[in-house]
């Protein structure tokens, strides 16, 4: 059971591309990719936790009371944050692609090969 | 111990949302999808103990994000199906 | 290749990454028992040498703050090519097209919803502005408070005409106030440079333990990011706004 | 001061000139874009001179290390480092000015996001951070989506965008797993600071998977096969002075990573596994070489050759990095910059092609361009140069890298080069003859599929400007001749030599320990004729394509294989992304079980 958040992250990981891999709609697609992304969220989570430890925020008790890792914190963070603007480059290329393909399918979709 | 159950839990949780999220194929929806599984996580955060990354997981995760797939999905059908 | 022959092929890659996942995954230390040497550095820190009870913030801001800089123009870049892409082909000059079509309602919402929007802005942006700025006590910082910042506008849309939206709300401004919001980081990390001679090096003075100026510059940067993601981020879902209702005035 | 120039200058610019985007003309936002872009370049020279003894350590917000433990973020400048800055600069500064009659209306955020681009390769080749690598590649991507999406109105642009933004941002997560990994092992993100814990722990399949990981996902963005498939959906359709900046400067960049992350952080715990190490990026660099050349001469549209030309010679170049030695590292780093401008050069050429032509297509331009002369030599100093005579810097990066190749019993070497060098050069060179010269058939025979190509520009279609051809002419000459610069081969060896002493590194970072002197001496050898053999291998390809065209061909005889190819270049998002997992996967499995 200890392991359990690995298992997650590597299932997220996963199933994550099988949604890009399998996709018919880049929407679809797009969020998926989100989803391989929420995988380095539950890696990173479960590395920064200490059992029996608090939240690193020390307003109310004293500044030497064991806490979890605020760095993996720190990164999740910026991170999430960044994640919604890069969304946003995304939904923006997947926008101008239906409208000039007039179709989001990645299977019909033919501008570029060979 | 009530704890360490509730993060297990949680975790099945959010592997479970992510998999609806995968395959749930209609896009419309699937923005629904997206923003309970952004709250789950948001949950997990809580758990354990990362505050900070849980709120800011509930307005990206839960609100923005949605959003603008929600906004991305109103300009592809103002668009029609072949300009 | 076809769906069919994809499908297969990812399988057998899927495999490899799975097992890939298994063998690195399986000398992990169990959960919540992993060493952090770094981390606890820095919990112990944060208190004494920089008065921030919130010691994500101190690494986000202050230890690790120049990765924040590059995720702040991460984010900047980003809306900037948002804005690109969804700019307008022909290049008329924005904010023409209000007299096109005028006096059309965009979205026919109840008086009800429109009030209780309307009465929402303020409180949005308080409850934003309080985030932003007490990031180095509680939860919260620039980022967090920005995102919520963003949400003003939105709500803003839900309960007005789109006209007045756009006199509400210049797009220019917001775009302006996101640039400023992301040199103000280089600014204040030159500032560190000046006084201090070290790039983003913390130069003015800590406040108390606890209180919102504690962290020397920390306030300043927190501010600075506030500025720049909720600008940004509401630029980025105005761009889209701006083209739906762009659609239904043709 | 000097440290943070290059990085915070050019993204400051880019916030300004974003602000000032309707205030200011866009001749002035050129103008203060490419004097900010000078600036960095100075500030990139001098950093190279005053690392060039020892590494320049710089800590963000004077968080110095405690007790021998990294608590902030530092900059280790050294000379190779610095060096591709200023070449990020140099190629910057060139696409300015090649931009200045380019765009009908290229705007003011074009300026600002080549600025954050060229922000983002000086951090990537600065920074002795592992998570600081991956903000400023994460940047780097932004950057580059926006820039490959420019031309918005062009169908095949915005797909080729959106294959790129999709395959480089899952890479970025398997690094950023990668990050997680290591940090489990050592809780540590500083470069030094993990290669000074790692080798207190087993080499186990956490580190070793780790390790693929980040270099792998860094590999992704110097599309190293299989995944190199959004590289030339990305070049065919970007910008020309984008696709200049993509291959000349941001491909090495993740080859660079590559020895960066090894050098400081890995060699301790991965040095005696060093001969399997050897096998792994040598087989996967020739695999990449002979793809790509393949792939290059089969091609109609000139910016997508270019593109699977670039592939190839990336190929060589990880070659010189898998050797595992100051030699071939030394080699690489002069083989970059020597590619980097000439295929910088050809990028141009193709650009003023379309300029004038309004198409890039192979067979559409059939003899059209006869009486550009200009054009035509610069193409064709272009395409020897890649072929790698004498004095050009691929020729240089050739010879030390065979060299390297040998010392480590691999002679072969020398040919795959000569091989992927004489077949690119003779795609380009037949190129130029049916587009310049009006040479072989006008008639369809090249199976590849026809790319549309959007014009770029507007008005003036009569003639070519100076600031389109200058560029093109001098990165050519300087490409051409950089192999001939005074001590280039012992000054690069033994920045090469320091940047491969690890435990010198981490002790100058941890320690601020002073820098031993050098360990090694530089072979300086000396093989030209390779360098003219090559050249004549694709004039003499070129010229029999040229005059056989119409009847049998290397196509005709290769239908069935080139089919296969092409169709597995199918531009479809899915297929690639099966392809990075499929490599992703395998390698980690082939490394892990190799050096276990």
């Amino acid at each position: 059971m200890n392991y359990l958040p690995y298992a997650v992250a590597a299932w997220l990981f996963l199933i994550g591309l099988y949604g890009v891999v399998s996709s018919r709609h880049l929407i679809h697609l797009i969020i998926c990719v989100g989803v391989i992304q929420s995988s380095s969220y539950v890696l990173l989570l479960s590395i920064g936790y200490k059992t029996g430890r608090v939240a690193p925020i020390f307003s109310d008790i004293p500044a030497s009371t064991p806490a979890v890792d605020p760095v993996m914190q720190a990164l999740m963070l910026t991170d999430i944050v960044v994640e919604v603007t890069v969304m946003a480059l995304l939904l923006g290329l997947a926008v101008q692609i239906h409208k000039r393909h007039g179709t989001l399918n990645p299977d019909r979709l033919t501008g570029i090969s060979g | 111990m009530t704890e360490k159950i509730l993060q297990y839990l949680i975790l099945v949780f959010v592997a479970a949302g992510a998999t609806g999220v995968v395959f749930t194929r209609n896009p419309t929806s699937q923005a629904i999808v997206v923003s309970f599984y952004g709250l789950i996580l948001a949950i997990l955060f809580f758990v354990f103990q990362a505050p900070d990354v849980a709120l800011s997981q509930i307005v990206v995760g839960a609100l923005a994000l949605p959003l603008m797939i929600l906004l991305a999905l109103a300009r592809i059908k103002k668009q029609g199906p072949k300009s | 290749m076809t769906r069919a022959v994809r499908r297969i092929l990812f399988l057998v890659a899927g495999a490899t990454l799975a097992w890939t996942f298994f063998l690195a995954y399986s000398p992990m230390p169990p959960l919540g028992s992993v060493q952090s040497r770094y981390g606890d550095a820095v919990n112990a820190i944060t208190v004494p040498e920089r008065h921030i009870t919130d010691a994500v913030t101190a690494v986000n801001f202050d230890i690790r703050g120049f990765d924040t800089l590059g995720e702040e123009f991460i984010l900047f870049t980003s809306v900037l090519g948002t804005v690109l892409l969804m700019r307008r082909q022909k290049d008329e000059p924005a904010g023409d097209h209000e007299d096109k079509a005028p006096g059309r309602v965009i979205p026919r919402v109840s008086d009800a919803i429109r009030v209780t929007s309307l009465a929402l802005v303020p409180v949005t942006i308080l409850f934003g502005l309080y985030i932003v700025t007490h990031g180095q006590v509680s939860p919260g910082g620039g980022f967090q408070g920005g995102v919520i910042l963003a949400s003003a506008p939105v709500l803003v849309y839900l309960c007005a005409e789109y006209k007045e939206f756009r006199s509400l709300l210049p797009l220019r401004l917001v775009a302006v106030a996101e640039c400023i919001g992301a040199a103000a980081y280089i600014l204040v990390g030159g500032l560190g440079l000046v006084l201090g001679g070290i790039f983003l090096q913390n130069v003015l003075p800590l406040g108390q333990n606890g209180s919102i100026t504690g962290g020397g510059i920390v306030a300043l940067i927190d501010l600075g990011v506030g500025m720049e993601v909720g600008g940004g981020l509401s630029l980025a879902l105005l761009v889209y706004l701006e083209e739906l209702v762009e659609e239904k005035e043709e | 001061m000097l440290p943070v120039l290059p990085v915070a200058l050019p993204l400051l610019t880019a916030a300004v000139l974003a602000a000032l985007s309707k205030v200011i003309s866009e001749r002035l936002s050129q103008l203060i874009a490419i004097a900010s872009t000078l600036t960095v370049l100075a500030a990139n020279l001098y950093l190279l001179k005053l690392s060039s003894s020892q590494p320049i350590v710089y800590w963000f917000g004077n968080w110095r290390p405690r007790h021998g433990l990294a608590l902030g973020i530092s900059f280790v400048i050294d000379p190779i480092g610095a060096g591709l800055g200023a070449f990020a600069a140099l190629l910057t500064v060139a696409a300015f000015l090649f931009s200045s009659e380019y765009f009908d209306s290229v705007g003011n955020h074009f300026h600002a996001l080549m600025l954050a681009f060229l922000g983002s390769l000086c951090g990537f080749s600065l920074t002795g951070d592992l998570f600081n690598l991956f903000v400023f590649f994460e940047l780097m991507s932004a950057a580059g989506f926006a820039l490959c999406g420019y031309k918005t109105d062009d169908p095949g642009s915005v797909q080729g965008a959106l294959n790129f933004a999709v395959t480089n941002t899952i890479a970025a997560y398997f690094v950023l797993t990668g990050i997680g990994l290591i940090y489990s092992r050592t809780s540590a993100l500083n470069l030094a600071q993990i290669g000074r814990s790692l080798p207190s722990g087993p080499l186990d399949a956490l580190v070793l998977v780790g390790f693929v990981f980040l270099v792998c996902g860094y590999l992704v963005k110097a599309a190293i096969v299989p995944f190199h498939f959004w590289l030339a959906d990305a070049h065919a359709v970007a910008p020309t002075p984008v696709c200049v900046m993509f291959s000349g400067v941001m491909v090495s960049m993740g080859l660079f990573a590559l020895a960066r992350i090894y050098w400081s952080a890995f060699d301790p715990s991965l040095h005696s596994h060093v001969p399997a190490l050897r096998v792994l990026f040598v087989g996967a660099g020739v695999i990449t070489a002979f793809v790509g050349a393949f792939m290059c001469y089969i091609q109609r549209n000139l910016k997508r050759l270019l593109a699977f030309s670039t592939i190839s010679h990336i190929g060589l170049m990880l070659i010189g990095i898998g050797l595992f030695s100051p030699e071939g590292l030394a080699g690489t780093a002069i083989y970059s910059i020597g590619h980097g401008l000439v295929k910088g050069s050809l990028f141009f050429v193709a650009g003023i092609l379309l300029h004038r032509f309004k198409g890039i297509d192979e067979q559409d331009l059939h003899g059209k361009a006869a009486g550009q002369w200009a054009t035509g030599i610069v193409l064709l100093l272009g395409s020897i140069g890649l072929a790698g005579i004498p004095f050009s810097g691929l020729a240089t990066g050739h010879d030390m890298i065979a060299a390297a190749g040998h010392e480590a019993g691999m002679n072969w070497l020398s040919w795959v080069f000569v091989f992927a060098g004489a077949v690119t050069s003779a795609a380009v060179l037949r190129t130029g003859g049916h587009i310049f010269l009006g040479w072989g058939s006008a008639k369809e025979q090249n199976q590849a599929p026809k790319h549309e190509e959007k014009p770029e520009t507007k008005a003036g279609h009569g003639r070519t400007p100076a600031t389109m051809f200058l560029p093109a002419a001098g990165l050519a000459v300087a490409g051409l001749s950089l192999g001939a610069l005074p001590y280039i081969q012992q000054t690069t060896f033994a920045a090469a030599d320091r940047f491969e002493n690890s435990h010198a590194y981490i002790a100058r970072v941890l320690d601020a320990a002073p820098f031993p002197t050098l360990r090694n001496e530089s072979a300086s050898p000396d093989e030209w004729p390779m360098g003219l053999l090559t050249a004549f291998a694709g004039l003499a390809i070129a010229a029999a394509d040229l005059a056989t065209s119409g009847k049998r061909t290397i196509s005709a005889i290769l239908a069935a294989p080139i089919d296969l190819l092409h169709r597995l270049h199918s531009g479809h998002i899915g297929d690639y992304v099966t392809f990075l997992v499929l490599g992703m996967g395998s390698f980690a499995l082939v490394f892990v079980y190799c050096l276990r």
